[in-house]
Parts: C-alpha cells; structure tokens; sequence
C-alpha cells in the first residue's frame, strides 16, 4: 500500500552523545496512513530514533519534519500538539491518578483541546476503543501489564494522532495477549492512522507493517516490504547471535 | 474554632482564680532568646541579671509594697530570637499570665516589637539592650518605653571623641579604617558615623560591611591593614568581635586605636585572648572603681556562678533596681502610677543616680577599653570615673 | 593573588571538614541530614568545654570525640532512622521524612547544647600567626586545613582501594542493587552514617579553634554543607573537597578584591550558576 | 494536589466565615496565635499550590516573605511611602522574583532542585544587606502603623482566602490537571502536550506573590525589620515542615498541619519554657514517626474506615 505523500519525513538525521554515535545519517519517510516497522538489534538505535521523532531529543544533524513542517527544533509537547503521540517502551502511566484520568490527560492538550465532559467522554469513548472501560476508575496500581499498556495506548489516542509512534508496544506480553495485542493494532491501521512502530516481535512486524526500515548500529541497513528485508542477508547477519529473530 | 476559644476563655478564668489566691506575690514576666542567633549576648547580659536581682530581692523577703513585702515570682520564656514568637509569648505573659510587671527584651527590634503590647497593658517598660536614634518617636508612641542605654550618635559621638583627641595628639592621622557587620544594628551605626566621621574631616578609606555569619574576617582584617589607616573601628556583633581580634592579632595590625562594639566587654573576650587585647575599645562600660560596682560584680559572681560583663550587665541590673525603686516607692502594683513613678523620680542604681527625661535617661557609658584586664569606661555621657584613652601598642 | 590562594584553600579546609560528612550521610545512607550542622557545634563544644574546664588540647579532644561521635551517629542511625528507611517506598519519601525527623532532632541536640553552654565557646588554640609564601595566616587554620586534607585523602583511598569503602560505594550507586550481590546494605548505611557524623564532629573540635561558636550556629554550617554537597554531586567526595575548594577561593577573592560584604552572596551565585549549567552537581552523574 | 470539589468550597467559605469572627471571640495570646496560624496557612497554601502537585519541595519561601517584609520596612522608613503602596510592590517584586527563580530551576530536579531554592534564597537575602548597607543608606527599617493584630489576621485571613480560592480554581483548570501530570512524569506531561516550563513557572510565580504578600502584612507587626530576621531560612523549613505535617496532597492540608503544629508549639513554649527547643524537638519527632502521611493521610484513613463501617 504505497502512497505517494509523506507525512513524516527523516533526512540525514544523526545523533550522538559525547563521543557515542547512536543514530547516524539515518533517512526514511512514512507516507499517510501508512503502517513502518523499524526493526533492528538491540542497542542500534531505535529507541533513540523514536525519541528524536517525538522530541525527547534533538537531533546532532538532519531534520524531521511533519507535513513538510520541521519538528525536530521544536520541544516535546509542541511535538505532541501538532499531531505525533507516541507510547513507551517501559510503560509510563501516572500513578497517582485513575485509569480515566490517564487517558483524559492525553485529551486535554492535543491539538483538539477537549476539557469537561467532553474530554471524559472522549476519553471514555478511547478506553471502549482498547478494550478497558470497565476499569476507568480503577487505581492504576490494580491493573495487568497488558491493561497498563492500553491505557497508555488509549491516552496516547485520546490526543487524536496523526502518527502514533508504537515503541515495543508488544514486548513483554504473553502469547494470548500477544494475540490481543496485535488485534488491537490491526484495529487502529484499519481506520487508517500512520504508525511507526519499534518491534521485535516478527509475526507482529509481518502482519502488521507496509514496510521495514532496518537499523543496526544506527544506520540503516535495508528497507522494503517485511519479508523481503527480513530474508536479506545483511539484515540476518546484523541479528545473527544478536536477537531472537 | 469556636471550642477553641471556649477554651482559652476556661483556661482565663482558671487563670484569674489562681491569681487572687497568690496575694503577696509579684508576677514578673521576662522574654529574650535563650537560643537562636541572639542568645549568645543574652545569657551573659540578660538573663544572669533576671537571676540576680530576683534571687536578692527575694532573699531578703520580696518588696515592700505598701507595707506588704511581696516575693517576685519569675516567669520566663525563650523568644529563639525571633520576633513573631516574642510578640505571641509578650500576648501570653500580659494576657494569660497576666503578670503584674516585664523586663524589657533584649535587642533594639525585640523591644520595638513588643512595646505595642506590653503599652496597650501598660507595663513600664525599660529598655536595656536597645540603641536608637528615634527614642523621641518611639516614646512618643509608646509612653511606657524607657530607654537607659544611650543612642545610635551617642555612641558614635563617643568613639568621635577620641578619634578627634588622638588625631589632635598626633597618635592617628585623618584616616580610619571603619567596618560593619550588616545587619539592622552595624548598618545603622556605621551609617552614622560615616556622617559624623566625615563632618570631622576624617577620611574613611577603608569601609566596608561583611555578611552575618562571615566564616573567615581574614580578607576584611587584610583590607583594613593595607589600607594603611591608624584607626580601626568596628560596629561589630558578638561572633565577629572575637572573630576580628582574632584576625587584628594575627594580621599583627598596626593601629593606635582599635575599636570593637558588641561583645568586646564580655569576660570571655578577655578570657579568650588575654593580654593581647589590652587596650582595646569596646562598645559600652562601667566605672569599676565604683564601690557599688565592685559589689555588684560580686554578688553577680555568686550567685549566678559567672562574672558579670563590663557593661549592659550592670545597665540590665540597674534597670531592674529602678522597677524595682519604682514599685516600692509608688508602693503599688498599679502599673500607671509605677510608670508616672519613674518617669517623675530619681533612681540610685549600680550605674549612678538615673532619672529620665522624656523617658530617656542621659546617664550612660558610650565606649570601654581594656585595660590590664579590666574593661574600664572611658567615654560616657553624665558618667563619673572614665579613666584616660591609652593607645593600641602591638598585640602582645 | 598569594594572598587569596592560601586564604581562600585554608577556608576551603574548613568547608570541606563541614560537607565530606555530610556527603557520606546523604551520599550513602540517604539521609538528607538537617542536624549536621548541629553536631558539628557539638563537636565544638566538646573542644570548648574540655579546654576551658580542663586544659584538656583541642587536638586531643578531636581523638576523643571520634569514638564518641562514632557511636552516637549510629546510634541516632539504628534507632531513629532506621525506622524511616524501612517504611518509605521511595526515595523521595525517604527524602521528606529524613528532612522533618532531623530537623527535630536538630532541635533537641540545640537543646542539649544550650543546657551545657548557652553563651559564645570563645577561646583560642594556636592562634599563632604562620607565614606561607609571604602571606599570614593562623596556625589553627593551617591545622584544620591538613586535618581535611589528610581526611580527604583517607576517605579517597578508603573508598577506592578497601573492600569495605567499595561496599559503600556501591550503596551510593544503589542500594538495590547492592543488595543483590550480598552488601548488607543496612549496615554499610549504618557505618557510612555514622563515619559521617565522626568528621562532622571532628570539624566542629577543630573549627572551633578559630570561629567562635555558639549553640544556634549550627544551621551556618547545614547550610554550607548542603550548598558544598550539592555543588560538588550527590556520592561524590571528590565534588565536595574541589566545591569547599571553590567556594573558599571564590569568598575570599571576592571579599579581597571586591567588597567583603558580597562573601556570601558570590559564594551562592556560583552555587546557583553552577547548577544551572550542570544540575546534576558538578561530579554528579546524569540520572534521569 | 487532588482536584477539589465544589463541597470543598463551601466548607472553605464556612470555615473562613467562622474563622472571621475569631478576633471578636479571642483577644491577647489567643488573637496572636491567630495571627501566627493565618500567616502560616497562607504561607503553607501557597507553597502546597506549588510544591503539592509537582512534589518539587521548594525552600525559597523566606526569600519571598523576606523581599515582602524588607520592601514594606525600606519603602515606609526610608522613603516615607504609604504601607498599601509596598504591599502593592511587594506582591510585584516577589512575583517577578519567583518567575526569575522559576525560570532558572526549570532543569532541576529532586534534592538539586530543594537545596538551589535554598541557596538562592540566602543568595538573594545577602544581596539585599549589602544594597541596604551600601546603597540605601539606611537607619534600622522602622514599620509603625496603627494596625492592630485584628487587623492583620483579617488581612492575612483574606490573603489565606484568595490563595486557597486561587489553588481551588487552579485544581479545577487544564493548569491544575497539568500539574498532576507533571507531578506523575514529567516526560509523559511533555508528550501529551502540556509546556511544563510554563506551567511551572505559573505557578512557581503565585507561591511568590502571596509569599511576598503575606511578609508584607506582616511588617507592621514586627515594627523593626531586620534582613537577617525576614529572610531567615528556618522560615523556609518551618513551612516545608508545617505544609508536609498536614500533607501536600490537598489543598486544605496546610490548615490541618499549621493548627496543631503551632498549638503544640505553643503549649511547649509555655511549658517548658528553659528547654523548648529540646521538648519541641521531640515532640517533633513523635509527629513524624506517628503520622507518616501528615494529617490528611490521618483523616482520610479514618473518613475511609468510617466509610467502611457504615
């Protein structure tokens, strides 16, 4: 499913911490209602990429732009309004709110400001959307590690992405809420949103993406269709003894 | 809210009802700082003259109040040097223990602080430990506030004083080295004097203030020398005097005059640096030739085990001799005749005959100097005994 | 320039005498120790009062006070903090609490002190002047400043090279972690505390050789200390002695070169510039 | 800080309406203890407003109160000025001190960030001896005004009251939602949009302008201004200390730590009258041990197993 117009471009983007390079002149784009992978061993950089992407960092070089739009320059919660949510990697929920409070948190200041009723409600509506209303008011120290990620997953689609940034969404979950898992994000690239996601898990990455782009030692090292990356030679050596591709 | 005050209302009346029982008693109230910052100044000059006088007074069977000798019963609290904590515990002592008579806090903002109070109750008020160049306005205000120690100019007059005879005997030139500890009290001193210095045609070329709490006056002690002045005058607190002559005997600083304020009439300052600080001036003093001086020191020394300070130690003394002088002599506890008493009356006190004019009493020792160990006062206003100014000569 | 150099270092010896026990108290233990101060001024009454009383030298007092200390800070550890460490899940709780339990405990040693000595402890112990390099100073300053440094230096060489002083650096680094590999992280905490009370102390016998103290002065020190640790990293000895290093040169620089009444002032703005460039305290590592 | 609710309100306005006739029913002591716990539930609010949801434990209350106070004692001794004209300044210095303050500590987290407001606080009270000394020229900060302790624990009553309404309105706001968040992550209050610097230094301000207000009203009662007394970092503690007993987790917590605290305080003050600071440093130390989550942990627990019961 090539489309042809970019909403998320990277360009030449690098960056380094003191002498560690962790992303070098990395490139790709992700086109509307696209779904990407970015796939890679561990430590090459993929995390690093995604929290550029977000503006947790700014990238060393390059830019990344946003409906032609440069984002990189911008912080974080600018970022966020003009459209990129993201989840991540280590569930991050606010403890000492409930799980509707949560996800009215991600309603109140996207770029559709709902505040009210109308935020609660939207939030209620975003938490139907993953499977929990029922547990809206739960404390969220009573919930599972799957319930934890779809609340993080419902506040992230409370703020109404345009592109939702998946960091390892799926790791950590058991077989049957793998299974779950994967339903769920199938569900949200069926109404169509742009998705970059950091996986590791492959059956994931085969169903779900358009397309992979292959990191190892923060460059890329192959992009293209899933199972034709995956069976590239460069790409299985770069995992080889590495991961549990 | 509302229980609460049903209460304090309980406690008032249980309050009053043991009051009319302790019929032959005088309820005296004192509050100053038994820590924080001032706490140090005020147990040497503040709360072993409290003891004193009322272990004497007490001693001997109370006042006689109109024929009825009436024991002074002590109730003290600690102010931590703080001011809010005064005027609560000053609202405490006038409302809830209802006390017949205060002595009056130590330090100037203390007193100022607390003098709304204690006035609205009419407690007289004498005022030791409190130099200020507004006692007109003050008593103005506050009729009950009686101020003993002298003011702001006073003692900037009399370190003046002896600037102008030694530069006039040629042991000092035009130039003095001024420092000041800047808080309330070294501010306002050394502002004066940089006034009335200067009138005089004195240079200050060194003048600079140093932070209470200032852990090293090495830098200060090192400016002050290469400045090169003949004069060095401090309008210095407790810590730093010691900290100052610590810094002038190591530094060897070569003055004629050298003067310190608060603190430099402490025993312990003698005790600290024996006889390298002879000749140095101080704040204050007391004409220790005085028989009843000499008295009084001794029985300061007996009976609260420490050796009384040359200076606000006997003005605190005399202070409580004139309440006392008041009391007997009005012979009654009413507080408005007792204040009237003191303001129309003459007191014999360890300090010499006191009486106050707009409740300021003109009779005050405004610089000491130790001499051979002893603290001697050499400059005062309507004081008998200052001995001659001897001059600074090295730090042996 | 000599002048302020030696000046500057030797103050430096006291502010490190005043933050090293602290660092190993908050560093190690975790205990944000509101009463450090306070038992530094202990430390300089024992001195005053043996002196004064007994003839008894300061030097001496300083041998005497480390078992003593040693064992009152551990005491105050096991039986009062303990407690605390136990019952807070986090570290900023532990935080909270360590900040309202020392600070009364602050308060009842104040009211011990007072109860003892109320007034200055003034007295002098070699107040000799000494000449380095052509500029004068006091021997007791000079004295303070080895004793901080042969402290520093021993704690340096404690820490890195004895197989108890890596145990309490692990405990700095995590306490989880240490646990882990069979740190009896309780009891390393316990010895860090109280080594760190036993140099808080021994500062107080020595600084009050040349600062005349009183009972309520202690909160001077805590303050200090707090900056000193603050500046130089959380854990990091190291950071503290080249903080108390700066902060001394930076004081009397500026109360020789500038005015004397922007000591203070200077020595804090550097504190703030320096955080404000590096949050994480000089040596401190980044932790997010 | 938990979103506080319309029935909070009107307990709060019940409260304060009560509290309004506290002059009238006590006079003397019990009048001064008014005036000490209204400055100090001020003081504590406005701190909580801050320090509750963010849990960032600030000590540069005494810089505000300081900056008050020294602003009312400069302005009336030295230049003659009018005691409304300073509180007036006051509440704009100590706010544009705060948003400066605010905007510096914006990287600073945990005891970094506890121990720079401490620091800038004594920073900031040496600065202002030194421009009094070198500059003002001053003779001692006289503050005579003929207000009376009911007055003042009116005024501090309604700094109180606007503080709390203030905090209340705050709560109920995107600002306040946003400050929950904050406290909970940062990173995540970044990445739902929220500009946390901004928030941040919002609110920051506030705690500074009461602070400043509140050491303003409370001039005229010391009479005689002393930097070093204005600006003295056991104010900071003493609030921190006070707000954290109650527990910062409410907006009304504050009331709850200020009252018994200073009650206790002053039942050892009168008691113990040589050794207070060792009874209250004890008594200090059974607070902590026996509430661990202030009085408002206290209460709910009980107002949940009372729940429970019925």
């Amino acid at each position: 499913m090539r489309v042809s117009k970019a909403i998320l471009s990277v360009k030449g983007v690098s960056k380094r911490f003191g002498g560690l390079v962790a992303v070098s002149n990395l490139s790709f784009d992700v086109a509307e209602h696209e779904m990407v992978g970015i796939i890679g061993p561990n430590g090459s950089g993929k995390t690093t990429m995604m929290n550029m992407i977000s503006g947790v960092f700014k990238p060393t070089e390059g830019r990344i732009s946003l409906r032609g739009q440069l984002i990189s320059d911008l912080p974080a919660q600018i970022i966020s309004r003009s459209g990129v949510g993201r989840t991540f990697q280590l569930v991050r929920l606010l403890p000492g709110l409930t799980v509707l409070e949560n996800v009215i948190a991600g309603a109140v200041y996207g770029h559709r400001r709902r505040w009210g009723s109308d935020a609660e409600g939207f939030a209620h509506d975003m938490l139907e959307r993953v499977g929990i209303d029922a547990m809206s008011y739960s404390p969220i120290s009573s919930l599972t590690y799957i319930d934890q990620k779809r609340v993080e997953l419902a506040r992230t689609l409370a703020g109404e992405p345009e592109v939702l940034l998946l960091d390892e969404w799926l790791a950590g979950l058991n077989p049957t809420e793998l299974a779950t898992g994967i339903k769920l994000i199938h569900a949200l690239r069926d109404e169509g949103i742009t998705v970059v996601l950091v996986e590791h898990v492959m059956d994931a990455i085969r169903s779900l993406c358009d397309r992979c782009v292959v990191i190892s030692s923060g460059a890329k090292i192959a992009e293209g269709a899933p199972d034709e990356v995956l069976s590239d030679s460069e790409v299985i050596r770069a995992y080889l003894g590495d991961d549990d591709a | 809210m509302i229980r609460r005050s049903v209460l304090a209302l309980a406690s008032a009346v249980i309050l009053a009802t043991t009051s009319a029982f302790a019929e032959g008693v005088i309820k005296l109230g004192a509050i100053s700082p038994k820590t924080g910052p001032l706490a140090g100044g005020a147990v040497v000059t503040q709360w072993p003259n409290i003891q004193l006088w009322v272990e004497q007074v007490n001693a001997v069977g109370g006042l006689n109040v109109g024929g009825e000798m009436m024991t002074i019963d002590l109730i003290e609290y600690d102010d931590k040097t703080n001011p809010g904590e005064h005027i609560k515990l000053a609202q405490r002592l006038a409302t809830q223990d209802k006390v017949d008579f205060v002595v009056a806090p130590y330090g100037t903002g203390f007193n100022i602080a607390s003098a709304p109070i204690y006035g609205k109750f009419g407690y007289p008020m004498i005022a030791v430990s409190a130099i200020t160049d507004k006692v007109d306005e003050l008593t103005g205000r506050y009729p009950n506030l009686f101020f003993t120690l002298g003011t702001t100019t006073a003692f900037v007059e009399g370190v003046k004083s002896i600037l102008m005879e030694q530069r006039d005997a040629g042991a000092i030139g035009n130039e003095i080295a001024m420092v000041n500890v800047a808080d309330a009290f070294g501010i306002e001193l050394a502002d004066k004097a940089r006034e009335l210095f200067t009138a005089e045609g004195f240079k200050i070329v060194y003048d600079k203030s140093y932070p209470l709490g200032t852990p090293d006056l090495s830098p200060v002690m090192k400016g002050a020398k290469d400045s090169g002045a003949k004069a060095f005058i401090a309008w210095s607190y407790p810590p730093d005097s010691f900290g100052l002559a610590e810094q002038a005997i190591i530094e060897d600083l070569d003055v004629n005059v050298y003067y310190s304020a608060v603190a430099t009439s402490f025993p312990a300052f003698s005790n600290a640096f024996g006889s390298k600080i002879n000749n140095v001036l101080g704040a204050g003093g007391t004409n220790v030739d005085d028989p009843k001086i000499a008295e009084y020191r001794e029985a300061h020394l007996k009976i609260t085990g420490k050796v009384a300070d040359y200076w606000a130690s006997a003005n605190t003394y005399a202070a409580l001799q004139i309440l006392e002088q008041a009391i007997v002599g009005a012979a009654t506890l009413d507080r408005e005749v007792v204040t009237q008493y003191i303001k129309d009356n003459t007191f014999d006190t360890v300090m010499g005959d006191l009486n106050f004019k707009n409740n300021f009493s003109n009779t005050f020792w405004s610089v000491g100097q130790w001499q051979d160990g002893v603290f001697r006062g050499v400059k005062g206003s309507n004081v008998d005994g200052a001995v001659d100014v001897r001059l600074k000569d090295g730090w042996k | 320039m000599i002048d302020i150099l030696i000046s500057g270092l030797l103050l430096s010896g006291t502010y490190a005498l005043v933050a090293m026990g602290l660092n190993l108290q908050y560093g190690v233990a975790r205990i944000m120790n509101l009463a450090n101060g306070e038992v530094l001024v202990l430390g300089a009454l024992a001195a005053f009062w043996l002196y004064t009383t007994s003839q008894v030298s300061p030097l001496l007092t300083v041998i005497l006070v480390i078992p003593v200390s040693f064992t009152g800070n551990w005491i105050i550890y096991r039986f009062l903090l303990t407690p605390l460490v136990k019952r807070s899940k986090t570290q900023g709780a532990l935080e909270v609490d360590s900040i309202l339990a020392t600070f009364g405990l602050s308060f009842i040693i104040i009211g011990i002190i007072v109860s003892i000595e109320g007034g200055f402890f003034a007295y002098k112990y070699l107040s000799e002047p000494i000449r380095i390099l052509g500029s004068t100073t006091s021997l007791n300053r000079l004295l303070a400043f080895l004793v901080a440094a042969l402290i520093g230096v021993a704690l340096y060489l404690w820490l890195n090279f004895s197989r108890p002083g890596v145990a309490v650096r692990a405990v700095a680094v995590s306490t989880e972690a240490s646990g882990l590999v069979g740190i009896n992280v309780p009891r390393v905490s316990a010895i860090a505390f109280a080594l760190g009370g036993t140099i808080t102390a021994v500062g107080g016998a020595l600084i009050s050789t040349f600062i005349t103290l009183d009972a309520s002065m202690g909160v001077v020190f805590t303050l200090k200390a707090l900056i000193i640790v603050i500046m130089g990293g959380v854990g990091e000895i190291r950071g503290s002695i080249i903080a108390a290093g700066i902060l001394g040169v930076v004081e009397t620089g500026v109360a020789t070169l500038v005015d004397p009444g922007l000591t203070l002032a200077s020595a804090y703005l550097i504190f703030v510039l320096i955080l404000l460039f590096r949050p994480q305290g000089l040596f401190g590592k980044h932790t997010t | 800080m938990k979103r506080s609710n319309w029935q909070e309100l009107i307990w709060a306005a019940v409260i304060t309406i009560l509290a309004a006739f506290w002059p009238m029913l006590a006079n003397g002591y019990w009048l001064g203890i008014g005036v000490d716990v209204m400055m100090y539930v001020a003081l504590a609010t406005s701190w909580v407003l801050f320090s509750g949801p963010t849990h960032y434990i600030s000590l540069a209350s005494a810089a505000f109160f300081g900056v008050g106070g020294f602003i009312v004692g400069t302005g009336m001794s030295d230049y003659g000025t009018s005691f409304w004209s300073m509180l007036a300044l006051s509440a704009v210095v100590g706010a544009i001190l705060a948003a400066l303050i605010g905007l510096a500590t914006l990287r600073l987290s945990g005891v970094y960030f506890v121990i720079f407001t401490l620091g800038l606080a004594e920073m900031i009270r040496n600065l202002v001896s030194w421009v009094q000394n070198n500059f003002l020229g001053s003779r001692g900060l006289y503050v005579l005004t003929d207000f009376s302790d009911e007055h003042l624990f009116w005024m501090l009553l309604v700094t109180s009251c606007s503080i709390y309404l203030v905090g209340w309105i705050i709560s109920r706001s995107r600002l306040g939602f946003a400050m929950r968040i904050i406290g909970g992550n940062e990173t995540v209050a970044r990445h739902v949009g929220i500009n946390t610097s901004m928030a941040k230094v919002i609110l920051f301000t506030t705690t500074g302008l009461f602070g400043a207000i509140v050491g303003a009203i409370i001039a005229p009662r010391w009479s005689y201004i002393e930097p070093n007394q204005v600006f003295s970092p056991q104010l900071s503690f003493f609030v921190v200390i006070m707000a954290l007993l109650g527990g910062s987790g409410r907006l009304w917590g504050p009331v709850v730590g200020v009252i018994p605290f200073l009650l206790i305080w002053n039942w050892v003050d009168a008691n113990f009258p040589n050794q207070s600071i060792l009874v209250l440093g004890l008594a200090f130390l059974l607070i902590v041990y026996a509430l661990p989550n202030g009085f408002v942990g206290r209460i709910e627990d009980l107002h949940n197993k009372m729940k429970r019961h019925s």
